[in-house]
């Protein structure tokens, strides 16, 4: 699927302008839903998520239940309308393994074990889809995990790094992804820099694998704060009002 | 589930009794209603609607595919909606269930029966190819009144659409062929007394629920009763006139935001 | 969908013969199934249909059990042979929503209060479709359940009303329904024609409705009067055999 | 669920010994059987067939489609059933399950392979159209042995069925073109009894069961056994000539009601 | 489906080979898998077959139990890639209805009454198809439960019986399955003959159907001795090992 | 479900204090690898792969069919697990879970993008006819480190696999075009230990798992991290060296079993 396409011109200028180490514009907020524990919807260049978090609540099916924890349940899903040839409603394959690694993700954060036998769900919900959107899901979901008041040891947050004609680069915006080499999205716990999801596809050499990942490290890092900072704003305008 | 619902309808009928409702609205009155279209760009069209604390958002898609063999000449409507569990603590993952299909099919016939959509010219080769319409309807937020919301945000959506032809290489988009669309307002019966646009409160002691939808000539073009409970025909006679009168506005509305 | 076809002449006289405010011939058998709590065969037009109760007993599983009444779940089914084009077997959205329309308006007249925890099944099949089939349906299930023996307050009954070539008539016919300009399916309590179930699909103006509603209510009442005579018939037959 | 049946059994086994079942039949006398046909008017052929209390439907709709890849020059047929649960307090709602199936395929294995339809026939244009015939079996009241009403009503319904030419624009309808059928009769062994068309009181009991299909010549077309008891060789050949023995009466009975 | 293809010729040789009465080559592996209570893997002619069995255990969901003895749930499957065109995954409805026979026919021999409310679940995988997959199944089914240790009257084998151009024979392979007049698939108890699964499909006449049943029921004789003497040579070989 | 393990969790912690694992292994050392390819007669290719007692088998099935719209030039890759009950007591039947379906797309993946199978010479016609690649994994005996298994499995079965061109008439069979695999080897890791190619018993105590896929130059084609532990850089720079000294070996044993 190469094509004639400069991806990133000798200066390092990519296609929107960006820099290699430059993200995609992104925006939070902060509970915007009602009916949910606590919610996020957040823009990440193109890519449009809403996030809702229910629980911790008792665990149903009740064998699902685990007498020692919570059990965490991510669904990430697409909205019929959030690509270019219309997606059919219901998880798809690919959904379903995102809904796993990001659970698995998100359940290392949280602390579970205050909650026996009950769930906590968080709902991911993909109104707009541009590259990332795994990412993009999972930092808006440790927004709306924190807007829950879900104790948790750090606010999990995720970012990808990527190769694109040879050259490594922060966040892969949409024809990066399709026509680049490679794409690396973790997630980390940014206290720690611990990685909590990795996936990788595409041809990286070890360097040029160190690389990324300490460019995807770096990302995460800054969006954490632009994480931190929605939190914040939302609580003091909540203090302003009272 | 069953006791607390009791204490809620009590103070419910009580205030209902002094002509009043939980959140101030008279009996005949919508909560505040935000249209907000073009809201993803994926989509052909989209609108979000918020009635109260309720929020709805719309898509439209489109495609290129075959004609049903006994309309050949005719575009094709698909409307799915789905409960999804970011809307409510009480919707649950997994194929949509009867209350899903009953929204789905009630914002559906609202397009269909009135011919919102000109679907006849949405025919590129009879009986070959024709326009395929998804409108689908995610539920984003859920505080009462689905029906409504979903209804006018489909409308939204479908008014603010264009036909995305250059993608199917078949000329340049154009804006969706539609008629006037009739506009849907729904009200509910507890006790013996009927309110329009209900709370999620109000919905859950509700016995009876009416959705009226009525065009700009103050005709009907579609209506469904739900729940089970019974109406006598003043009763109904009384939800059609305040169909009439908020449809009016809401029309208004509309037309407003969407500039048509 | 108009075609150049005269469905109603200057002296309202229509397709079939029939008046403006005429039914189709109706025809009930009560009690012709043997596993069945009560069942009923009806004929109305074209239509054929026919119902089984099973209850009250106790609703499985568990989790539908309400604690202070009984669920009634009516299930509307069409067999795949009851339409021109073979129906796929397995209920489609369309019966799901008439399923659910028909139980909610016979929850209310059945004293469900009596069963906690039970449920009360009504089998609707669908065995050769005309138009009209929830209001042969649901009028068929009254008097299942009558003889059923489940007590309620009244016998629900259906019926339609529409709009053809601009004249109010009731209970369409096949073709009136494929071309006419609105329907009004509508069931009613009959001792208070308090109206349990009611659709509309098409262009009424306000005083079509109400003209509509009003020969709809009447035609209930005239159908009722059919589910009485063949539930007496079959109480005083089974009389006569004792 | 357990001890009911046990007293039932003891019950049926007792009478057994004196030579009696409960409604007083011989141990190879089926019951009353009724056959009506074209009981519904949408379907192509269609029967309605009453053994006792048990009564099932069958409906034949045609369609013109596709053949398989490995014939392209025959009809295609395919049959299912439906266990609804208007038929019995025990049939649930939902997809077929295993006895819906095995019944299914025990009927269609009866029409198939004794070429009852003469699929050859049904070949519009080889490799590309031909018509398909459904059998679609409809259980109305469950009083035991299905396999032979199911079977019974889906020969009547197809005797009596007419090919749709004129509704696909094939010329004028003609009658399905079809050869002998072979008759199918079940028995059942409890204890170490075998009679033949059990009542849901003898099926409830049974160990276990011996379906056989023979034609006019008194040769065998299709067996089935069933449930987890065994036969011995001897019990097999008993049940294969009181299946002779009914299957010719049977017959008798199905080509008077059907004309053929 | 007839062909000019001889399937037999005047000296009763078939296609293969094989004279009437001959069955085709069977092998027979126990206890070939690691987690599985008990295995056997056989090859049939050209099928492969795998079984795995697992229990008695509890049988879940609880609602299947049976107070007074195990439930047996045979699953008969088909891998994907075992027949030429490829099959599509999950249970279609041919094999739902083979698990069901070899259900009914694995519990009349099982001493289930020693285990309420368990289930002993055998599952029962072809890997290449030629025909008499049932036979070789029910056939596997038997030696894993043995090697399983789970209590039997007996262990059932399976063995099929045809017509092919107008001859009665034993155990059909592929082309005579597809071109023959008849198939008689049985299993039975070998100490008593008694009959536990039996199918037949084609035309015999009464004679044909004595004789094929004969030939059949020798044929499990046959293949019992192979049965036994491939778990007897694991029990031999287990103790040398010891 | 909770109990035992801790118990387990214990004794192989311990364990690993002491620098050994339960079965004596190494940290970064394999189990015993056999690699049985042709297995079975039906697909075009097969492979039986044993690490330890883990079992599965892959076959190779293909088809001719339509290429995606977006990739018109190129065959088809569908790649299929199934957790079936055969093997292990905690399969249950039923459509593919989560665990399989990341398994089967992280095998998938492995192929796909690293290109070992060369679609673009699938095709048979632009457009309109390719060449369908069905890789359908057969888990038949789980002991662990099914990810490893899998994927070796599959690249040995697509290694030998023929195209059937002759059954579709398309000519004589041919290899199927490929590149050189990259190999997959997984860690896992628990307290603080990091140990390659898990038993059972590691797995179900582990923390976190990687996956990393690597070439036959040392590059890395593809990695999966599982389980709701964490890594820290350094752990999963351990990790990458083991996989590429592991793949290594197994690359050479692939090569020598498949004479490629």
């Amino acid at each position: 699927m190469k094509s004639d396409k400069k991806l990133i011109d000798d200066a390092g200028k990519r296609l929107d302008g960006r820099g290699p180490e430059e993200l995609r514009k992104i925006k939070i907020e902060v509970g915007v839903l009602h009916r949910a524990s606590g919610s996020c919807y957040l823009e990440w260049g193109g890519n449009k998520v809403m996030v809702a978090v229910y629980g911790p609540r008792e665990a149903i099916p009740r064998h699902t239940q685990n007498l020692l924890r919570a059990i965490v349940n991510a669904r990430y899903n697409m909205a019929a309308f959030s690509v270019e040839d219309r997606k059919r409603p219901g998880p798809d394959r690919r959904s379903k393994e995102i809904s796993k690694v990001i659970s698995e993700a998100l359940e290392k954060v949280i602390l579970t074990e205050q909650f026996p036998r009950a769930s906590i769900d968080v709902n991911i919900e993909v109104l707009d889809a541009e590259a990332g959107t795994r990412c993009a899901g999972l930092t808006a979901a440790g927004v709306a995990l924190a807007d829950a008041g879900i104790p948790m040891k750090d606010i999990p947050v995720a970012c990808s790094a990527g190769k694109i004609e040879g050259r490594v680069v922060l966040d892969l915006g949409k024809e990066e992804d399709n026509l680049g080499d490679a794409d690396l999205p973790i997630a980390i716990s940014p206290r720690t820099n611990e990685i909590l999801l990795l996936q990788m596809d595409g041809h990286l050499t070890l360097e040029e694998f160190n690389k990324a990942l300490d460019f995807a490290i770096k990302g995460c890092n800054a969006v954490s704060e632009i994480q931190k900072k929605a939190i914040l704003d939302k609580y003091q305008s909540v203090e302003v009002v009272e | 589930m069953t006791i607390v619902p009791a204490i809620k309808r009590d103070y419910i009928c009580k205030l209902a009794k002094q002509g009043k409702r939980v959140d101030g609205r008279k009996f005949d009155e919508f909560r505040k209603i935000e249209i907000e279209t073009n809201v993803v760009s994926k989509a052909e069209g989209s609108a979000r609607v918020k009635i109260g604390n309720t929020q709805v958002l719309t898509g439209i898609k489109m495609d290129v595919g075959e004609p049903y063999p006994d309309s050949p000449e005719s575009g094709v409507l698909t409307t799915a909606a789905e409960l999804i569990p970011l809307a409510s603590p009480d919707f649950e993952a997994g194929p949509p269930q009867q209350d899903a299909i009953e929204l789905a099919r009630v914002v559906d016939r609202g397009v269909r029966e009135s011919e919102v959509i000109e679907l006849d010219k949405l025919c590129l080769e009879p009986g070959e190819k024709v326009w395929i319409v998804f409108v689908d309807i995610h539920i984003l937020d859920y505080d009462g009144n689905l029906f409504d919301a979903a209804s006018l945000a489909s409308l939204a959506a479908l008014i603010t659409a264009s036909v995305p032809a250059s993608r199917f290489e078949l000329g340049e988009d154009y804006p969706l062929p539609l008629n006037e669309p009739p506009i849907s307002c729904t009200s509910v019966k507890f006790d013996d007394f009927v309110v329009i646009d209900p709370s999620l409160d109000e919905e859950e002691i509700a016995d009876a629920r009416l959705t009226v939808a009525t065009d700009e000539n103050g005709d009907i073009r579609a209506m469904q009763k739900g729940l089970n409970g019974s109406f006598t025909k003043e009763e109904i006679q009384k939800v059609i006139k305040a169909s009439l009168d908020n449809g009016r506005e809401i029309r208004k509305q509309l037309s407003e935001k969407t500039g048509k």
